[in-house]
């Protein structure tokens, strides 16, 4: 017997829904047989934006692209734009830089950790692990001067050097996360019904995952281990010792684990980078804003997040603004053909779970 | 020197050899440039995928030289295998903004296409689900055209608050005090004309 | 007829008894709750706001009549409830109507509060709501079914269906269901943590997957009427169970620690568990709890 | 079955946080303080400020407006105008912070406002909460987005300079021009304090951007000596540039003179300047003078149709700034460039006549209807002391005359020269060039001393020895008359009761006694009004040596105008080059039947 | 004896308390702001102290806060919400986006000044408002509720052919989606 479908619009004012979209569901009882993204709720139109707006004025702009973690959006502009110009950066600047990517990592596992259990119903973990990320907040604070959008890391640098005894102060709070790891472990992680909403649910093989382009934690949770941080080592990750965990099934589960053990060595990285960072010079000066030309040229810089590969295109026709900013970020791959594809035969409990698990972020896709 | 780009002067060698009116270059490490007629994007990558292990779609990209009149395809490709990034470049008639689609190779290209649909105008044969994406009921020219004017846009859409009609220009103020008149040719030169 | 006042006191006070209880309850659950979230949580008589601003609203949308019924069903049912179960042993006041056979009655009007609910959420129109419905009806199967075995292998164990009958057989704490029939109580148990709404057997409500379910579109006075009458229907399946399994109580102060203790089971293990999906719950009710009912059956007949 | 126990059991190890006390920051009740660099609202020093506009530039979001606020005047250096916030539009990115050239501007720690109203959301930092100095936040000290740094001007070396007359000044290359040009913010505050009023943020936008050839054009619009400028100008623009608030200001200067050296030759620059000459217009104008504010007008009138002749009564036109200045700071050819491209459009100048002498003023009168008179100061002032008119006791003006004359003077190998103006500098650079050891007789202090001080500087690195606080006393003759050594006293400065400069006051008995071959005076001139007929000079009003004039030159005669040095009390070239813009614009409406505004109010 | 006007003054106070101290916020994270929302009602800020928690569906709930700019799509399902909620209702604006547009000023696809299109009790500056801005604002309302101020849906339906024409005229097809519940 066929059962009656029922449509089914999950957004954009729906609790489950990560951000402000809409996945349009037709369902037959529980399951779906067809999935639909409509997006285009957050469209801001920054690449626009950004033609009318000068190099530096481009800065403060792109932080907003993708709101929980807005740190690799100015990672990248930089580095396009220090690219372009062939500009050097103070080795201390790409310490602080890689600090700061980490711990935006850090607070973007944080807030993903309380979206999947707060969508699989586990509503104490959220409350924890939000909780926990404003002490992560606290240090974006002291550092940069702002909690969510930082508008620290630009070209030829950073804007501010650490504040005096800041390095301890990240210590410590990596010392209370590592302590309160454990105890995520046990609710979360180790929970028997968190497990069993989890394994098996939202599978990508590996072979889809190529075909779909799939990148970030769910690549690595199908067992590619794929890390631009690896392949491509920017900054200074070539020096410091990390590594890319991946776990095989590709289900929820397995991207859970990836992003829980990349916690820890997100934590290590800190410590390392903390350890080694030397003294100098922390920004490479541009000229002054109102007159800084970029040469003509083209760059297509990669970062990841905690979501996955983070790329820009940025195209400069020399003068000064930028040409042409194009941003892909993670979640655009993910979070429409992907998404409709992977939610067809899934239960509607969960749609919301699959979209967490995915890094879907819709600010990033529509910009 | 060259021993550093080993792997990607082979591709390129490569794809000289097969595709000889190719425009192929290293840009760094990582990363070369092809640049391509149009006509011969479809086989060309589809032959990136199939012999040279490009099988990631990495990004795709559309740039509009209004002063060329032509709109720039960049497909961004990455080889796992090689760890290398090929920037693959072609121009198109803006006037006539049509190109063929690649979703066939790449599924996600589906979404990119769409969104230079509605964004650039760029009509994509063989994708058949070039509909409203990202904007609803757009009825201007596409928005990330060059010659649409967002600011002229939402000044005409959208009201601004008032309350901010006595702001001053600083150079005007001061030439009103010296009595200074600026020649028109030299008014595009005034830095507050950087918006 | 005699008019028997001390019914009637009961029937008047037995009901504010049980909201404020139960609004307490609720108050104080949002508080525990916050203490294991490292926070400090809303004031206990915070339902009780929640509950006086839904009545105080100006507009109240309905989409037919079945909207105003639904409520009122389910407010019936928990008065109901609460009026056939004796709320404090051998107390004139407070023994309402209980009656003999009067546990099956319960376990009928248990369900028609859900019912009545599910036929108002029904006429909403709103897919959410059809779904949860649908989900909860699936899992009041689930969970009614252990239940029923439970009070099943009570009753033939002590060959009664009146709770005043159980009440007079627990008149020593040894001698308390929950030592007699320890499987009967595990079956029932599981089964009210179903019953209780609370993780992980929250399918019906599931904010993050069908937005609320049932009540999505209900506001204003309707979910006030619904959540008064949850407060209510929270204190009269605490006082059954007590009354069932605890030897009943004798005064309120006795009454309130064993329901208190009661309700925490539901609620702390509701805040460390994630919800199940609808077939994993249903799954759940029938392995176990319906393995431990069957057990207390077989132990109670063989 | 498979039970997974601990899946089950572990999970309510969470229940022991009950006893953990919570770490909520219970706000209002409980304050949390913000970092010390939060980004809240702005906070503006306001007598700090100078209203540049910068930061309304930089503001991607144009949530700031530069609007009067009270109790601020448009005054020299600052335009009057102060930021305003529009709470609605910022963003917090503190890029107007960090790009404002005073450093006035910052963020505090404030960031609360909630309100009913919107349109209570407009700022005006420092008005609305002065309070917020003490939160300050985020700062821009040290962490500027502005090149305080100049980008240095590449010169001869001390030891090469004095060796020929070469210029010393090399000039930037165009990247060095480029990156000093991109250091401009273009607020245009400059301008006011410049004579001409120059479009100096425009020319200097253009170079940054690479079009040099504009920058010359919109220099020429008001300065016809635009290359001479670029050379020597005393830049009163670069006192209140607002860069340098904390930093060194634009070298606008040299940014003009790469920008005008561009343009090789006359045909080059007359391509590149593209002026629009309009037809004769039949009205005659005599120039007396061909000095910088000479030049200016004759350029502006012939531009304007007008017929114009210049009468100078050297062989070279220029004034000043031929006679004046020495070679090495302005090339002859950079002048004859610029006389030529003039002569190209249409001025006439005559050559060696001298009026009074070759022509009389009332022929001058008869032929044209209206005269300016740009004569300058070429009179030098006397040292007042015994024995100054010993030979080798010269002035330095006849002195710079006669070397850039290459005419020889014999002055010896030890020089003394007095006073501290750019003239006593240039007489002494010059003395070193021919050989001499130079000391400079300055009566103040080194601070003091009138002159500019990149030439006092180099001076210094080419072996001047400055001798402030030092007073003149008598000239020691030898028995052929010829000088022998000066007698000079120190001085120690007096404060002024009355609040004005310390004066000099010789400590008694300090004398001493250098041995010099030739002492050169350079304390002044003043200008040679002969040639006036006695009823011009009767109607028209000199005072103090100068000319009175009106705000367009006109002096009490209607058709006689006057300006330079004999008009202002400025006495450099910019300074008359806009008396003489001033003039043209007199002229202009005199004789084309425009009203002179102001009745020809004078001064 | 009590007066009937007395008595509904009473009535309105005890009405007033409980709207103030219980406010349910509809779900709806209609822009960036959102971000800052998990921190204000999770541990750290907890605003469940206020009687303050989330609600599924515009019909349970108090507050609607727009939590930054809104694209004209938006615009048109948060008009809907909206006029799902049940009054007495508020909106909270939240940061420079909903005052004069904020970063988005030039867009051509958000709205400028959120009062030309919904009543708006409440505005928080910032960009992001910070939790305890957040709450301050929350704050403000619970005051302004005491008071009786907070009358925007009155204000809302007194006024609504205004609102609808400047609505009109950002929304250039009225059709919502098919659903109607």
């Amino acid at each position: 017997m066929r059962e009656k479908e029922t449509t089914l619009y999950f957004g954009p004012q729906h609790p489950g829904i990560t951000g402000n979209m809409m996945v349009k569901l037709k369902v037959a009882g529980d399951t779906i047989v067809k999935a639909e993204t409509h997006v285009g709720y957050l469209h801001r139109a920054f690449e626009k934006l950004m033609e009318r707006r000068t190099w530096m004025q481009s800065f403060p702009i792109v932080c907003r692209i993708c709101v929980p973690e807005p740190d690799p959006n100015e990672e990248n502009l930089a580095r396009a734009v220090e690219e372009i110009e062939g500009r050097e950066v103070p080795e201390r600047a790409k310490y602080i830089r890689v600090m700061v990517l980490e711990l935006s990592r850090l607070a973007a596992y944080f807030l993903w950790m309380g979206g999947q259990s707060g969508t699989a119903g586990l509503y104490t973990v959220p409350q924890w692990s939000v909780g926990d990320r404003d002490y992560i907040l606290d240090l974006f604070e002291e550092l940069t001067g702002g909690r969510i959008y930082h508008m620290y890391i630009w070209a030829g640098g950073v804007r501010r050097d650490l504040p005096e005894g800041f390095a301890d102060k990240v210590l410590k709070t990596m010392d209370y996360i590592e302590s309160r790891l454990p105890e995520y472990d046990k609710l979360m992680f180790d929970n028997a019904i968190f497990q069993k909403r989890a394994q098996g649910i939202g599978v990508i093989d590996k072979d889809k995952a190529l075909e779909w382009g799939v990148v970030g934690p769910p690549l690595r949770g199908c067992g590619i281990k794929h890390d631009v941080r690896k392949d491509e080592p920017y900054e200074v990750y070539d020096k410091l010792d990390f590594v890319v965990p991946t776990y095989e099934g590709g289900d929820i589960w397995a991207r859970a684990m990836v992003r829980r053990k990349e916690m820890e060595q997100s934590i290590s990285i800190i410590r390392q980078v903390i350890e080694k960072m030397p003294g100098g010079e922390y920004y490479n000066k541009v000229p002054t804003p109102l007159n800084w030309f970029v040469p003509p040229g083209e760059a297509y810089v990669k970062t990841e997040s905690a979501r996955g590969e983070f790329g820009y295109y940025v195209v400069s026709d020399g003068s000064l603004k930028p040409r042409r900013v194009h941003v892909r970020g993670p979640a655009y791959v993910h979070g429409v053909s992907l998404l409709e594809n992977i939610l067809v035969g899934a239960n509607i409990s969960d749609v919301a779970m699959i979209m967490n698990s995915l890094g879907v972020c819709p600010p990033e896709i529509e910009r | 020197m060259d021993k550093d780009f080993i792997n990607e002067n082979k591709t390129i060698e490569e794809i000289k050899n097969t595709f000889h009116s190719a425009e192929a270059k290293l840009q760094r490490k990582n990363r070369i440039i092809v640049k391509l007629r149009s006509d011969l994007i479809p086989p060309f990558l589809s032959y990136a995928k199939n012999y040279l292990s490009f099988d990631h779609l990495a990004h795709f990209s559309c740039v509009d030289w209004i002063e060329d009149n032509q709109f720039e395809l960049v497909y961004i490709l990455y080889s796992y295998e090689k760890n290398i990034i090929a920037i693959v470049k072609t121009r198109i008639d803006r006037e006539k903004a049509e190109f063929v689609t690649v979703k066939h190779l790449w599924r996600q290209a589906e979404t990119f296409e769409r969104e230079f649909h509605e964004m650039y105008g760029i009509n994509f044969t063989g994708n058949n689900r070039l509909t409203e994406f990202i904007l609803e009921d757009w009825d201007d020219i596409p928005p990330m055209r060059r010659d649409f004017d967002t600011m002229q846009y939402s000044k005409e859409n959208f009201y601004t608050r008032p309350g901010r009609e006595d702001a001053q220009d600083v150079r005007e103020v001061i030439t009103k005090k010296s009595g200074e008149k600026i020649p028109d040719f030299a008014k595009e030169f005034s830095v507050r004309k950087l918006k | 007829m005699e008019i028997n006042w001390s019914t009637i006191l009961g029937i008047i006070f037995t009901p504010i008894i049980a909201f404020i209880v139960g609004v307490t309850y609720g108050g104080l659950t949002r508080v525990i709750t916050a203490r294991v979230q490292n926070r400090y949580g809303p004031p206990i008589f915070q339902n009780l706001l929640d509950i006086i601003k839904l009545y105080s609203k100006e507009s109240n949308i309905n989409h037919g009549v079945m909207q105003h019924l639904g409520p009122v069903f389910a407010i019936t049912a928990s008065v109901t409830t609460l009026f056939f179960v004796p709320v404090i042993k051998d107390s004139t006041v407070f023994t309402n109507f209980s009656f003999h056979g009067d546990l099956i009655f319960l376990l009928y009007i248990m369900v028609f509060g859900s019912l009545g609910m599910a036929l108002g959420a029904g006429q909403t129109g709103n897919p959410n709501s059809a779904i949860g419905v649908s989900r909860g009806l699936s899992q009041l199967v689930g969970y009614e079914v252990p239940f029923v075995m439970a009070l099943v292998a009570i009753m033939i164990q002590f060959q009664t269906t009146n709770l005043n009958d159980l009440l007079a057989v627990q008149d020593h704490f040894t001698k308390w269901i929950i030592f007699q029939s320890p499987f009967a109580f595990l079956a029932a148990i599981l089964a009210f943590l179903g019953m209780m709404g609370y993780a992980p057997f929250d399918v019906v409500i599931a904010p993050a997957e069908i937005a609320s379910g049932p009540p999505s579109e209900f506001g204003g006075k309707y979910l006030g009427l619904m959540l008064t009458s949850r407060s209510i229907f929270t204190f009269a399946k605490l006082v059954l169970f007590t009354d069932i399994f605890l030897g009943g109580a004798s005064d309120f102060i006795t009454l309130l620690i064993k329901t208190f203790i009661l309700y925490m089971i539901p609620v702390l293990t509701g805040i460390v568990f994630p919800r199940y999906r609808t077939e994993q719950s249903i799954r759940f009710f029938w392995s176990w709890p319906l393995f431990f009912g069957i057990i207390a059956i077989l132990v109670v007949v063989f | 079955m498979a039970i997974n126990l601990k899946g089950i059991v572990s999970p309510y190890n969470a229940l022991k946080q009950i006893g953990r006390k919570p770490h909520t920051v219970q706000y209002p009740f409980q304050k949390k303080e913000a970092a010390q660099r939060y980004r809240g609202f702005h906070y503006n020093d306001l007598e700090e400020c100078i209203g540049c506009g910068t930061c309304a530039t930089i503001c991607q979001n144009e949530a700031i407006d530069m609007i009067f606020i009270d109790g601020f005047e448009t005054t020299s250096g600052d335009s009057g105008l102060r930021p305003r916030v529009d709470n609605g539009r910022c963003c917090w990115c503190a890029l107007c912070v960090d790009s404002c050239p005073t450093g006035s501007l910052s963020l505090t720690k404030d960031y609360l406002h909630v309100s009913d109203d919107p349109d209570t959301f407009l700022l005006v930092p420092g008005l609305d909460n002065p309070e917020g100095k003490e939160n300050l936040s985020w700062i821009s000290n040290g962490n500027s987005l502005l090149d305080y740094q100049r980008i240095p001007m590449p010169e001869l070396e001390g030891k090469e300079r004095v060796k020929s007359f070469a210029e010393v000044v090399l000039g930037y290359s165009e990247d060095q021009a480029r990156a000093e040009a991109a250091r401009c913010v273009g607020c245009g505050i400059c301008t006011d304090n410049c004579p001409v009023h120059m479009h100096i943020p425009e020319y200097i936008n253009a170079i940054a951007r690479g079009d040099d050839e504009m920058a010359v054009k919109i220099i020429y619009d008001n300065n016809p000596l635009g290359e001479t400028c670029g050379k020597v100008c005393t830049r009163r623009c670069e006192e209140i540039c607002a860069v340098s608030k904390r930093g060194e200001p634009i070298a606008i200067r040299w940014l003009k003179r790469y920008a005008t050296e561009k343009a090789k030759n006359k045909d080059i620059l007359k391509e590149i300047v593209n002026p629009t000459i309009l037809p004769p217009n039949g009205h005659s104008v005599g120039i007396i003078g061909a000095g910088p504010g000479g030049l200016t007008v004759g350029y502006y009138l012939a531009l304007r149709g007008f017929d114009v002749t210049i009468y100078e009564a050297k062989d070279h036109a220029g004034g000043m700034i031929m006679y004046g200045i020495p070679k090495y700071r302005l090339p002859i050819d950079s002048i004859d460039k610029q006389i030529e491209y003039m002569k190209s459009i249409g001025v006439k100048i005559l050559f060696n006549t001298k009026v009074g002498k070759d022509i009389s003023f009332n022929e001058l009168k008869q032929k044209h209807e209206a005269i300016y008179i740009g004569i300058g100061f070429e009179v030098p002032y006397k040292l007042g002391i015994k024995g100054e008119d010993a030979e080798g006791s010269i002035q330095a003006i006849n002195f710079l005359r006669a070397i850039n004359s290459e005419k020889h003077v014999e002055i010896g190998d030890k020089v003394v020269v007095v006073g501290g103006g750019n003239v006593a500098i240039d007489a002494a650079r010059v003395s070193r060039r021919l050989g001499a050891e130079v000391t400079i007789l300055y009566r103040r202090r080194v601070e003091d001393m009138p002159a500019d001080w990149e030439e006092i500087e180099g001076a210094e690195e080419e072996g001047v020895i400055i001798h402030p606080q030092a007073i003149p006393l008598e000239i020691i003759t030898d028995e052929n008359n010829k000088v022998k050594a000066i007698k000079y006293a120190n001085a120690e400065m007096i404060p002024d009761p009355k609040g004005g400069r310390p004066r000099p006051k010789i400590i008694e008995g300090d004398e001493h006694i250098i041995e010099v071959t030739s002492v050169i005076a350079a304390i002044g001139q003043e200008a040679d009004y002969s040639f006036l007929p006695q009823e011009v000079l009767e109607s028209i009003e000199i005072k103090r040596g100068r000319i009175v004039v009106n705000e367009y030159q006109q002096t009490k005669l209607p058709w006689l105008f006057a300006g330079g040095d004999i008009a202002n009390r400025r006495a450099d070239a910019i300074s008359a080059i806009a008396d003489g813009y001033r003039a043209v614009k007199g002229i202009e409406m005199l004789l084309l039947n425009k009203e002179i505004k102001n009745g020809g109010r004078l001064n | 004896m009590y007066n009937d006007k007395e008595a509904s003054k009473i009535v309105d106070i005890i009405k007033n308390f409980a709207r103030k101290h219980s406010l349910w916020i509809v779900a709806y994270g209609t822009g960036c702001g959102a971000i800052e929302l998990p921190p204000t009602m999770t541990s750290r800020y907890d605003a469940e102290r206020f009687g303050i928690r989330g609600s599924a569906t515009p019909r349970q709930a108090d507050v609607l806060l727009i939590t930054g700019y809104l694209s004209v799509k938006t615009l048109k399902r948060v008009i809907r919400t909206y006029e799902q909620m049940q009054e007495p209702k508020y909106v909270i604006g939240f940061g420079s986006c909903t005052i004069n547009g904020g970063m988005y000023w030039d867009s051509y696809n958000t709205i400028k000044a959120l009062d030309r299109y919904l009543p708006v009790d409440v505005y928080i500056n910032g960009c992001m408002p910070r939790p305890e801005a957040v709450i301050s604002g929350f704050i403000k309302l619970q005051e302004l509720i005491a008071q009786g101020k907070a009358d925007g849906a009155k204000r809302y339906q007194e006024n609504l052919e205004w609102y609808r024409e400047n609505q009109r005229k950002v929304i250039k097809n009225w059709r919502m989606p098919e659903y109607n519940w």
